[in-house]
């Protein structure tokens, strides 16, 4: 494996066309996380409508990695209901503590995928993890119910 | 004696053993309290480290720094399972001193903030004069001047327990000295000069009634016990890696999550913090918020070693092989004339450092002949000299064993005691 | 280019050099600014220590005590040589932050002392609001951290000396930042992120005008340069080991006797003390005073001998190769398009740390296609965000170089950042 | 060299039966010294005469030598002048710190001489040394000149 194999065609799209970037207009719940070791940043926000779909903003700079990764959170999350979005960001935390071993799901992760590879560098996990733990976060803060509430750090 | 260790095989991990000291003596290592000797594995471990991936962790994003963060973080694992404990319980500071003064100036730290910005701080740490602090009669200086120190910062009394002729803590004052006033209670497991193994739960038990923070200085009994921290029912336990086979350089406190979450940090830096600005900054988690600055990676490498060679043998094995020991030595002792023991006589409750004097000769004349013979012991007051007063002794001369001695090393050392007595006629 | 140094030769020693990493590639080491890789000598000093003559020091009275405090103390004198200081004014930490610490500590703890008994402290050491603290903005976390630490516990104020566009200290203001008001003035002597070489000894002796203490962060320069102490004009000054090939666990605070002994303890516990009472107790003098506990006995010894290593090599030889390095990089990084170095461009009075910024990419990127390429450098901020900050950026590359470096490594890394330029299309 | 050798009879002797330890009764200086590794004490007070004559009292508690050492310091500076005084201090300082090379002389040391055996023993030397600092410290104190005031510690 090499860097080129890292940096998945989806990533750098991601990183180059972000999707979904904005912030909310009436957010339930905000989280801003940091990278301490490299200052990469995320603000992610949510809300939850009348039929328990999760709408999320989002806000940051940083690396390709956590860019990228902020973009492809919100394309899949947006408009899921809880318990698939809480699903789908399970999915992906297990997917990048696997040490990029294992068979990622693609139903579940969607482009969420491309990330396998990030896994093999510790380093990089934080960055690639960093808006999925803000929007874990930012369910903690908007009282929406989560499977794992307070072991987001 | 005991079949529990395999001593003449175990001898062999540790080369300075063989050596010879003074006129061309054969050392008799009996000074394990104040420092053990290191096995090879554990020398291995640190150069290891060293020759194939030494660079800063936690901060770094190659490939050595990666391995690097592995060893460290693998070591803190490995640490803590070997106490029972989570790893991310585990702070690692450089001696068990430091650990000990992590946790008395989360005091002195959150009190001072207090004055200025009351919301800052997490009230239990804040002290006021009238509260107390309590120790006891038996601590290790390490123990017991941070503490007073933190009375001279704060205006809090200290307070201690008083330990009876026996050596055993004064338990019957338990329920006066530790009261509503009292903040902190912090005890030795095992006294590094008497010997005596406290029923420190008990303590830590008293200590939580009344809502004090309660802390378990463990230097003497995880090198040479099994603890299960947790086990031990304090909200901080301190020890050093230097005692259990490991390097100089690294210790360790452990906290329940719970208290370490709101400790003011103690050691202010690179890698403790999350946010920093010119004019303020954020701390991160424990047990990152005290670990400031590059740590001792290849220590506590060489650390999570030496724990790995004690599990290999089994703390319990360790223990009984000590005990052993112990018994044989206080009786040896016991036989003696002109030979009191300081601490207790019998071997219950208690571990492998026996104090004595003897009649006529003072301390450092007995260690000179010990030393004369090849057996290195301590003399002196051990950094426990308040426990000197307490038993009107200047100082007190000190066998300790560990896994690589045997009950002939004992009997070098009565030899020695005898030729002592013999020359200076008493 | 520089025949100050064969380097073929210094590789030799550091077997960590002849790795590979990734797949395969032969590791290019340019992160020396983080930690240093430590020659041969340096484990083997450390390892002898542990086989030969292991022990307490300072305590023991047995002929294996004796040897371990000999080799303590000698370690201590072959350093202080090295920056030409006597050894009774070198105190031993764990690292520069304890060391910075140390120095930090004097002031809060004096401050909270002088509340309850005012004629127990020296006054220089006391703070109250109105009182300033002058830092500068090219601050390692280790020496901005901890200042603001005190400034919550005092009510003293920070200020800082700003930095211009091109990484210098902005040195005209200094008389107006550093007034009378001023009690503590803190400089970092090379910058470990802008590379900068700071005139400190200006800056302190504006320090000592107005009656400041002064304070002067060596961990850049020290490793780096032929550095006497004194020569900085500050009052006390702090470094680590494991930046100059010596292990880690183990930095270095030296101090004007003066300042020293007027300085109230830090970390207290055993060794640190003259006397110890149940309710008080009386302190050594130093450098003593400022080590409790079991010192980091076997780093000192490896920390003396990678002092030796270093005066064979001979810092000024050391200072001209990693200048020689510096032009080369500087020009090498000047010639390529979209590249920002992040402080000062050529290569006066700067050391060879030097950071910068790739149009369009993330420092982390670049870093991850010089891992790739077996290069190992640092990304981020490099403990010193506020420093960031200040050049608007969130981050960033970093390479250093050291003693076994040449200009074969520095090309290979500018081969790795073309390398991503090309990747992302920037 | 063995332990017995450096327990010289004179030393034994000087432990067994102190000689001129007690207190002044008028003293012009006092300094108490301790040895912390071990708790040695000792208290020395000095006074000088009309005639410009050292008059020294001690008292203290700890081992052979350090006992030893504080008789013999008290008989031999016993009513010296001050300069003689201090030469015996300095002399029998060196010797401690010679790690038992050098050939003391016995004319300026008298009893003293049987220290030289301690000096092969680090851990000792502070033992030996401790009324010398006190008796210079208290000099100090007392204002009686000194070749070295202040090089006490
Ligand atoms: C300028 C500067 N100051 C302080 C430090 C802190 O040193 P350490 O991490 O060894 O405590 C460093 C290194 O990280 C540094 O480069
Ligand atoms: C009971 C006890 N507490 C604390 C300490 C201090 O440990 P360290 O010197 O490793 O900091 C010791 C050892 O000297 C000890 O025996």
């Amino acid at each position: 494996m090499n860097v080129e194999a890292m940096y998945q065609e989806i990533i750098l799209d991601h990183y180059k066309h972000p999707r979904g970037r904005h912030l909310l207009d009436a957010p339930e719940g905000e989280s801003y996380q940091v990278n301490p070791t490299c200052g990469d940043e995320v603000t992610v926000q949510v809300r939850r409508d009348a039929e328990g779909h999760l709408h999320v903003g989002y806000e940051g700079q940083g690396c390709s990695i956590s860019q990228a990764s902020a973009s492809v959170m919100s394309e899949m999350v947006e408009g899921m209901d809880v318990a698939n979005a809480d699903a789908v960001r399970h999915a992906f935390v297990e997917m990048m503590h696997s040490k990029g071993a294992g068979e990622p799901d693609e139903d579940v992760l969607g482009d969420g995928v491309a990330f396998i590879g990030v896994a093999k560098y510790p380093a990089r996990i934080k960055c690639a993890l960093l808006p999925w733990m803000a929007l874990q976060d930012a369910q903690v803060k908007a009282g929406i119910p989560s499977g794992e509430e307070g072991a987001g750090r | 004696m005991s079949n529990d260790l395999d001593v003449e095989r175990i001898r062999q991990d540790f080369p300075i053993l063989t050596r010879t000291v003074r006129d061309e003596r054969p050392l008799v290592y009996l000074d394990s309290a104040a420092t053990s000797q290191k096995p090879i594995e554990v020398l291995e471990a640190e150069a290891h480290f060293y020759r194939t991936c030494n660079a800063s962790v936690h901060r770094g994003a190659h490939q050595l720094a990666e391995e690097a963060t592995d060893a460290y973080e693998d070591a803190r694992r490995r640490i803590a399972g070997f106490v029972g404990a989570a790893d991310s319980d585990i702070v690692f500071t450089k001696n068990a001193t430091e650990s000990l003064n992590l946790a008395s100036y989360a005091f002195s730290n959150a009190t001072a903030k207090a004055l200025h910005a009351p919301d800052s701080v997490d009230p239990r740490f804040v002290l006021r004069p009238g509260d107390s602090i309590v120790v006891s009669q038996m601590e290790h200086h390490a123990n017991l001047v941070p503490w007073q120190e933190v009375c001279a910062k704060t205006g809090a009394t200290l307070r201690w327990i008083g330990v009876d002729d026996e050596g055993r803590l004064e338990l019957d004052s338990l329920d006066t000295i530790i009261d509503a006033s009292t903040r902190v209670v912090s005890v030795v497991h095992q006294s590094n000069i008497l010997g005596t193994i406290n029923p420190v739960a008990e303590v830590m038990q008293r200590a939580h009634e009344v809502g004090a923070v309660g802390i378990v200085d463990a230097c003497q009994s995880i090198p040479h016990m099994p603890v299960r921290v947790e086990e031990l029912g304090a909200d901080l336990v301190a020890w050093s890696g230097h005692k259990m086979l490991g390097p100089t350089g690294i210790g360790v406190l452990w906290g329940s999550r719970e208290v370490l979450k709101e400790m003011p940090p103690f050691i202010t830096g690179g890698s403790m913090i999350e946010t920093v600005f010119m004019d303020h900054s954020t701390y991160a988690e424990p047990p990152k918020r005290f670990e400031a600055g590059t740590p001792m990676v290849a220590q506590a490498v060489g650390l999570a070693a030496a724990v790995e060679y004690l599990e290999r043998l089994g703390m319990d094995a360790v223990a009984r092989h000590e005990h052993d020991l112990t018994v044989y030595a206080l009786d040896r002792l016991r036989e003696m004339r002109g030979v009191r023991i300081i601490g207790p006589t019998d071997a219950k409750e208690r571990g492998s450092a026996i104090s004595f004097v003897v009649d006529g000769l003072h301390p450092h004349d007995v260690g000179q002949f010990l030393d004369d013979r090849g057996v290195a012991v301590r003399v002196g007051h051990h950094c426990a000299w308040p426990t000197c007063r307490r038993f009107d002794v200047p100082a007190t001369t000190r066998l300790s064993s560990y896994i690589y001695n045997d009950t002939r090393d004992i009997d070098v050392a009565i030899t020695g005691i005898r030729a002592a007595q013999d020359f200076f006629g008493v």
